[in-house]
């Protein structure tokens, strides 16, 4: 039983076992660790050092204006990718009567598709 | 608009012609293909159940089950629409 | 093959009701159009159990003749029943729709991307 | 004869029983109190659990097993089926196995998530009868039988997206489900009767036998059509998908998450009408699913990452999310269906269409997991801020920190991340839909990427960043939330850790079940 649980999983082309990827994850964090122990001496606590740097604004007063706003996380992306995204916007109208027209239209295209074809 | 009009003229054709040619090609009306199940309940509906009715037999015996689900749709329509219906707390 | 007319109205019943739900605005007419499909569906059933010069498939009725076949009657009525179950819930649906938005034009709700 | 063996035999019509009779006494059992109540829903769905894995022990040695009602299997041997039976083979249990897994989670999930809110008896008697109904679709042998349980599902599930009725867009969301569930349960009667019309049974199996190449005509194209697209649509597979994102963001969390398992027993008939029903027929050139799929599957992934990319609803970006992984399904099954009907290319290729397969399958219990985990996340974050929009959201990681780690499970899990079980699935997919074309792969790995770029702007607008004043004094999620939770993220857990193990007790069968139709047909005739 607990062999069949170490077993390295066979994907055909390749192989997967996440107990070993797991086991070098582990070591990678050890290296790091050890590296982070060694870091730099003239690091201090609670000085000028661990202030956010805006571009050399000052910090906002209220906190919650430094959050980004989940609207405009990937602005740039959906600015690029609008012609999609607009088209599928118009796609989804929220009314049954065309969800069903689409349902009719895809039984048309199967029917072109697996009967004509 | 005009050309969701156009797509929906489109598709329902299509699938009117092939739901025609269905009614066309399956077996003639009135001479349904008798394999052996309908043909088995006739023969041996009043033997097997005791049913006059052949219908009766199909629908409490032979198919008991779906007429079970049946009564759940029922009970969960009378359900669902309870639920629908009832008081809400507003926040 | 022309005689297969009792198919053809099924199926013509079919579309029309399939037409009605893609065309009609208001919530009741589409609900009417599902109504609709659910009969031709459920009379296409009927039509495919009938044979020629027969009879209900009653025994004290007609003994010795040719019945018709028992099994699609059966499953008309599961089906029957199934379509006043989901007509009911779909109605009361469109009762709290009119009660939000004191419409029933499907192009006035509300739903869709923002 | 010992009573294990008794409940064996009958557990198919036991775990259908059970939770119907469960369904009709809650609102008896309801006026007892509020604790008695939820005691007698868990104990019956983990009277259900306990059944199906008793059958999926026995289905998994190599049964298939059947369950006749109303009479004896000698009965049914002869030529022809005149009952209803259940026919339990790999997949069917595999099924059983997620519902069961969803429904037990919710209902945990439920007990503190709708302590505020009126008519939970109904409540509750309405998710035991969608649960029964998805056992009935999964495990029935039965064609009308499946139309019936799915009308049953689909009816349970309006009435529970309905449940806040002072939502309009709620309300709105559950009729338009309603009409497209109706509609597709129609066209699947339809396509049933025109196979009925021409072969005279209901039975699944039997059917099966007598769709043959010889016998393969018109009508035969025409009902597989008419299935194929209603229950495709009732799988919310692109672009038939429209109802899907309102219904699942709209419903109460615990029932988005059963909603998940009611999507894939439409998905489950889907493979059961191609492999089994038309298995027969499936490498004669007019039946060319395979690509269909395929494309189907691309077009899905596509949509959901797209609209998920936009959106600013919690539950309607996890749901658009969950639209994607549906699309990594069809593709892995779809790519197996195009090498499984090719009869060129079967002999050298059919070791990587059956890792396809495995993939694809693997992935729909994955899929429950990670985005029942993420529903029920957002369920958990709207009942301690009551607030659904990501722009409002910010800082909760402080408060609540489990809900957060267990949102950073489900996120590296749904997006495909190594240690998770996603990864298994998505792996095996890749590797093999490469073999049939590499721009499949690509686009599925780019789908995947964009999920994992969506699942991070979750994670940093709702749980990162500075604490917000409104959220200041919130509380971490009740137990009962947090253990739904953690039964999900532990299973999600394991399943990572070991899929090899998964992939050959739970897969391998469901999998063997589609891929050899004939062992499914041929027990009618006392073969194996």
């Amino acid at each position: 039983m607990f062999e069949q649980l170490l077993k390295t999983f066979d994907t055909g082309n390749g192989y997967w076992n996440p107990l070993v990827w797991g086991f070098a994850f582990l070591i990678i964090f050890l290296i790091i660790y050890i590296l982070r122990g060694r870091g730099n001496p003239s690091y201090k606590r609670g000085t000028e050092q661990t202030k956010v740097f805006l571009s050399g604004n000052p910090e906002y007063e209220n906190k919650e204006l430094l959050h980004v706003k989940a609207s405009n996380l990937y602005w740039g992306w959906v600015e690029s990718t609008k012609w999609v995204i607009n088209t599928l916007k118009k796609m989804h109208t929220g009314r049954a009567n065309d969800y069903i027209l689409w349902f009719t239209f895809m039984i048309a295209i199967f029917m072109l598709l697996l009967g004509v074809i | 608009m005009e050309g969701r009009m156009l797509v929906a003229a489109g598709s329902l054709t299509i699938v009117s012609i092939f739901l025609i040619f269905g009614a066309l090609l399956i077996h003639p009306f009135g001479v349904p293909n008798a394999y052996k199940m309908d043909q088995y309940i006739i023969d041996h509906t009043q033997n097997e159940s005791g049913a006059n009715n052949g219908v009766t037999a199909v629908v409490f015996d032979y198919r008991g089950f779906d007429t079970l689900g049946e009564a759940t749709v029922l009970f969960t329509a009378v359900a669902g629409v309870i639920l629908v219906f009832r008081r809400v707390k507003k926040e | 093959m022309i005689a297969n007319i009792p198919f053809l109205a099924v199926m013509a019943m079919i579309i029309i009701g399939l037409a009605t739900v893609v065309f009609k605005r208001n919530l009741i007419k589409m609900v009417i159009g599902v109504s609709i499909i659910e009969s031709g569906v459920n009379l296409f059933l009927i039509t495919l159990g009938y044979r020629e010069h027969s009879v209900a498939p009653i025994y004290t009725a007609s003994p010795g003749g040719i019945m018709s076949y028992p099994v699609p009657q059966a499953l008309t009525l599961t089906s029957i029943v199934i379509g006043v179950a989901v007509l009911a819930l779909m109605l009361s649906l469109v009762i709290y729709i009119y009660r939000h938005y004191k419409t029933l034009d499907i192009r006035k709700l509300g739903g869709g991307e923002e | 004869m010992n009573i294990l063996d008794i409940l064996l035999q009958q557990s198919p019509a036991l775990i259908v029983a059970t939770p119907l009779l469960g369904a009709f006494l809650t609102p008896l059992i309801g006026k007892l109190g509020y604790n008695v109540r939820n005691i007698f829903i868990i104990i019956i769905l983990a009277v259900t659990a306990f059944l199906v894995f008793l059958l999926a022990s026995d289905v998994f040695s190599g049964n298939i097993h059947t369950y006749v009602f109303g009479g004896t299997t000698s009965t049914v041997l002869s030529n022809t089926v005149i009952r209803i039976l259940f026919e339990v083979d790999g997949l069917s249990i595999f099924m059983a196995i997620i519902t069961v897994i969803l429904s037990l989670a919710a209902v945990i999930y439920s007990w503190a998530f709708m302590r505020e809110e009126t008519g939970q008896d109904k409540y509750y008697t309405l998710l035991l009868l969608m649960t029964t109904g998805m056992f009935g679709m999964v495990l029935t042998g039965d064609l009308f039988n499946f139309f019936v349980f799915l009308e049953i599902t689909s009816i349970a599930s309006c009435a529970l997206i309905a449940f806040w009725t002072h939502k309009a867009k709620a309300v709105e969301a559950a009729f338009n489900y309603m009409v497209i569930s109706t509609i597709g349960a129609l066209f699947v009667l339809l396509s049933i009767a025109f196979l009925y019309g021409k072969y005279d049974a209901l039975n699944i199996a039997k059917l099966a036998s007598r769709i043959t190449p010889v016998s393969f005509s018109f009508i035969d194209k025409l009902s597989l059509i008419l299935l194929l697209a209603a229950l495709t649509m009732k799988a919310g597979i692109a672009p038939m998908h429209m109802w899907l994102p309102d219904a699942y963001g709209r419903a109460p969390a615990s029932i988005s998450i059963i909603l998940v398992g009611a999507t894939q027993a439409s998905l489950y008939g889907v493979f059961r009408i191609c492999f089994t029903l038309y298995g027969n027929v499936i490498q004669i050139p007019e039946v060319s699913l395979g690509w269909i799929m395929v494309i189907l599957g691309l077009i899905t992934m596509l949509i959901g990452v797209f609209m998920a990319m936009i959106q600013i609803d919690f539950k309607k970006l996890i749901a658009y999310g969950a639209l994607a992984e549906l699309g990594y399904m069809f593709l892995g099954v779809g790519t197996g269906l195009t090498i499984l009907s090719n009869p060129q290319l079967s002999l050298a290729s059919n070791s990587f269409a059956l890792q396809a397969m495995k993939g694809g399958i693997f992935h729909i219990i994955n899929d429950a997991l990670d985005v029942g985990l993420l529903f029920l996340v957002a369920g958990a974050v709207y009942y301690a801020t009551k607030e659904s929009s990501l722009n409002n959201l910010g800082g909760i990681a402080r408060n609540m920190k489990y809900t957060t780690v267990f949102f950073l499970i489900g996120l590296l899990a749904v997006s495909g991340i190594p240690p998770m079980n996603g990864f298994a699935s998505k792996l095996l997919i890749y590797e093999s839909v490469y073999q049939l074309n590499p721009i499949l792969a690509i686009i599925a790995i780019l789908a995947s990427i964009m999920l994992l770029a969506i699942m991070v702007k979750v994670f940093y607008s709702a749980f990162l960043g500075p604490k917000i004043d409104r959220f200041q004094d919130i509380r971490e999620a009740p137990k009962s939330m947090l253990i739904a939770m953690g039964i999900l993220a532990s299973l999600i857990i394991f399943f990572g850790l070991f899929p090899d193990l998964i992939v050959n007790t739970l897969v391998e069968p469901a999998v063997k079940a589609i891929t050899h139709p004939t062992s499914y047909i041929l027990w009618l005739t006392g073969g194996v």
